[in-house]
């Protein structure tokens, strides 16, 4: 079935993620040095790096097997506060992933990632940070799976409210992370994590619906 | 960018290895960017891990030593170690008393110490307390919002904690301890110039010349507001004056801290010193220690900061005991 | 201009002032611009005396304390201190023993010292014999020129014949020891950036962004030769060859110092001092010790200074042995 | 008799002495800046202001004392290497002084001036410090006065040979004073300390020849 996202599609989901993160590096580095200190871009490519050479080194038997290795060499060569972030949400996909996950489960696991991300960083939506896109995605691909969707247009959905939750964060005094240090200051950028998190999205579109 | 650097995306392991090479008594594992007490774990003592991103130094690595901190891990500049490196070195100064991790309030530091500890938890039995600090006064304060920055109090607390390990205390009086020196302290700082993270290679921020930023965070962080530069006898009013609206000191013991930044020589710190004790003597503030020196710097930023840490004769005490590291030595 | 100060013209007396309150242990007088050992005179002790233009501090007067310096006498910035200053100075650290006067070879401070010296024999028993440093292989030698600057060296023959002296070793001994280090030590310094006098309110030469100056003096003295700004691994071979070419440590031990001018943060000298490390073992020499840090600034100038030393196992104790002062501190 | 240099004399010479390094106190800090450290001007200054108020405060009762006075304070008040170096000079012109100086006691006051500077630093003749001026100043003082010049025509001569010797400091190359640091780099450029020995000759043919 089309829908089953199993090791191999979660490893081509991982690389098209490190792909993308390398060639918005820079942009996202550029977000982060507006409200931040200019790293988010560099701490991302240097863990994804990482996370591809292991999938090289060592491919994974099982999809918890692989979100782990991803969340562990996330939390141990990210550092920063993307580091944890990306690296439990990660983690906490592994629970659910057992060694296949259909369209529900890959939901289910993603939005367990979400609760892992809130529960390590305290963010509340509107906060100005990655939740801001991660979490307005989950809802929308529960919702469109929930309606019938296949993954692909679910995932669409998702990529599309995971955008929206981004473009959103422009106008916010960030409440989390350097960017509150900012306090009034912070409003009228983007957040750097949200951006990325959204290219973690398109990487599950471009990668789980073919 | 002027630095004697070789490889800007290289910085800390090779400054890490002119530091081990400097000091023989400390165990630097350049593996995994941690100094280690050379004598730990010390059997029965209280074991205190900090760290963070590099760049600040002599803060942490320089603090390693008998009296104050047993291990320190350094990140990338300005990023946050990763829960591995704390992992092995609260592991590395385990004396069988439990470890106390004192973190500066950043959101990276805060989480991967936390990953951390819960790692440990799950690893081994060793006990585990964090205290945060948050002194920097700069940042205004809400529940909501990641909170003030760890700043100049981070290195009483290092120090007064070091000491009261020293001695033997318990893990739960040392971390309570080292919160109420986070409680008790206030900073403010400034800068002249911005610093140049290396691998960015531009400064962080513009100051034009005349032009001098009040409130700067030890990253580069702008501050609460941009003023025309002034006399060091304005500037230190600038610093004193936030921190009193904070934390009345009037009437109490203070140890007075003025930190520099990594770009001003001593001279001025000293002469920033005279300006802030005359204000506070005017203010009714009793100095009862002092330090003045270049000991949490931010890369080659000129300026300085103000830390207020109210004392009472505990904290003078531990203040004065015995310590021997790199950054601060004394009745050894 | 940007810097810590009020009038450009008060900079040395207002850090003095600084100084004082941040150190109650020494005895400051503001009206001689001297620092004093709290305890001094100390009955039949060599006393001890150095001090020259201001703007490299620590040097001198966080010198001063057990172990160490007397007195220093500070000068207006960059200008050698008067006669009157250093006759303070030596009467004050006269315990019976004599005194020795450290002078860093400039015609000024040479002079000034010279006839403080006379005015000492004329008005007092007081033996007075002064020692001249002047390591700074930068300047080619000559009898018939001013000679070599006296620089980094001073730092460690301050703290090695202090220690002799606290030893109770006779003058003639003590000034031996004096000139023996300084015959067997040599530096090399070089700068990032321009140093800025206060009084001057422009940096003293123009150093464009690229470009590096080798053979510095401390007092922003232009050096042999202006080249490309080159990565650290460089720029050590650049201090270090000059320095082997004038004499030869092959098969040696040394005390290595990496001294910082005060505007390069101590991340990018511990970077050096891997970088001088690594050479000094390829070309055999054997670092007995080591020193990294600010200790003899040159106001806000980036860069950094070598020193070598040569030492047996007798400076080696004299450098070991217990020093208490604000620049310095072990073993006390 | 018109030649006799009495207390007044000498007083009158000094204050036109820091009358004329007020005025030319830029002057002689640039030429500092260009082979030493730029102080040469507010050096100089800062001792002859020193001197002229111990002279309103204390006038003292004869040459000796007076010149002992002058050499006291550049000593204490100037410090580097002018201050010893003019103090001295004043210091040894004390000596022969006695009570009052006839022009042949004047110009061997001024040479025990010359060998007390060379006494203390070590110059030679052509080591482009201010003994390039002062030296051939006083043999030309000696000579004129020897072929039974009065001191006025002896003191312009005594001038122009100075300004003789600090025009002839141009092209060398320093061997003393922190301009032999440059060494070859020193040449081209004018002695500050010979251009403030002229200013004091100068100032001598001014007040002691009306
Ligand atoms: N408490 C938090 N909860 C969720 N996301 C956060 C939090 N703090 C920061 N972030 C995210 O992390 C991003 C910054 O990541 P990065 O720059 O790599 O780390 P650092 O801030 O330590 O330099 C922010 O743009 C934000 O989206
Ligand atoms: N050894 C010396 N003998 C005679 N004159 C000297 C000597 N060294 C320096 N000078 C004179 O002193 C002048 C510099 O004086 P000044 O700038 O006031 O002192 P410093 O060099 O200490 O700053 C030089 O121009 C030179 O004429
Ligand atoms: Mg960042
Ligand atoms: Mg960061
Ligand atoms: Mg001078
Ligand atoms: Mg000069």
């Amino acid at each position: 079935m089309a829908d089953l996202v199993d090791t191999a599609a979660l490893t081509a989901w991982l690389r098209e993620f490190a792909r993308s993160v390398a060639a918005q590096k820079d942009a996202l580095t550029a977000l982060d040095a507006a409200i931040g200190d200019a790293d988010h871009g560099a701490n991302l490519d240097r863990g994804m790096t990482a996370v591809v050479a292991a999938l090289d080194a060592a491919p994974p038997a099982s999809p918890a097997a692989l979100l782990k290795q991803v969340g562990m060499t996330l939390v141990s060569k990210v550092g920063g506060a993307s580091g944890p972030l990306y690296g439990t949400l990660f983690l906490r996909m592994a629970g659910p992933a057992g060694d296949g996950l259909d369209a529900a489960g890959f939901a289910a696991a993603l939005r367990a990632g979400l609760e892992g991300v809130v529960a390590r960083g305290k963010a509340e939506l509107g906060d100005k940070t990655m939740v801001d896109a991660l979490s307005p995605a989950c809802d929308a691909l529960d919702a469109a799976l929930g309606g019938g969707a296949a993954l692909p247009e679910a995932l669409q959905a998702a990529v599309a409210a995971g955008r929206e939750g981004r473009d959103a964060t422009v106008p916010l005094v960030a409440r989390k992370g350097r960017a509150s240090y900012l306090g009034e200051r912070s409003a009228g950028h983007q957040d750097p994590g949200a951006t990325s998190t959204v290219l973690l999205l398109e990487a599950a579109e471009a990668a789980l619906t073919t | 960018m002027k630095k004697l650097i070789n490889d800007p995306a290289d910085v800390v392991a090779q400054a890490l290895r002119g530091m081990a090479l400097a000091h023989p008594e400390l165990r630097v594992d350049l593996e995994n960017r941690i100094v280690v007490r050379g004598d730990a774990p010390v059997a029965g003592k209280v074991g205190i891990v900090s760290g963070g991103g590099a760049g600040h130094e002599p803060l942490h690595g320089g603090f390693v030593g008998p009296g104050m901190l047993d291990a320190a891990c350094a990140g990338e500049v300005f990023t946050s170690p990763v829960p591995d490196q704390m992992m092995a070195a609260t592991q590395a100064v385990d004396g069988g008393a439990g470890v106390l991790h004192v973190v500066k309030n950043y959101t990276g530091d805060v989480m991967n110490f936390e990953m951390a500890a819960e790692l440990v938890a799950a690893e081994s039995g060793t006990e585990v307390v964090a205290v945060v600090t948050d002194d920097d006064v700069a940042v205004e304060d809400s529940t909501y919002t990641a909170g003030r920055r760890g700043v100049g109090v981070t290195v009483l607390l290092e120090k007064i904690a070091g000491a009261a390990a020293e001695q033997g205390r318990p893990l739960a009086e040392v971390a309570d301890l080292a919160r109420k020196v986070n409680a008790q302290g206030r900073s403010m700082g400034m800068a002249l110039t911005s610093c140049t993270v290396p691998a960015a290679g531009t400064p962080t921020f513009e100051l034009p010349e005349g032009e001098m930023e009040i409130g700067v965070g030890i990253h580069g962080e702008p501050g609460r507001r941009r003023v025309p530069v002034a006399p060091a006898r304005e500037i230190a009013a600038m610093l004193v004056e936030p921190v009193l609206a904070d934390r009345d000191y009037t009437g109490r013991q203070v140890l007075a801290f003025v930190n520099g930044l990594g770009g001003t020589p001593l001279i001025e710190l000293y002469l920033m010193y005279a300006e802030v004790a005359a204000i506070l003597e005017r203010s009714g503030v009793t100095v009862a220690r002092s330090l003045v020196g270049s000991y949490m710097t931010s890369l080659d930023m000129a300026g300085c900061s103000l830390t207020l840490l109210e004392v009472d004769d505990e904290l003078v005490r531990l203040w004065d005991a015995p310590v021997r590291t790199p950054g601060l030595r004394w009745g050894v």
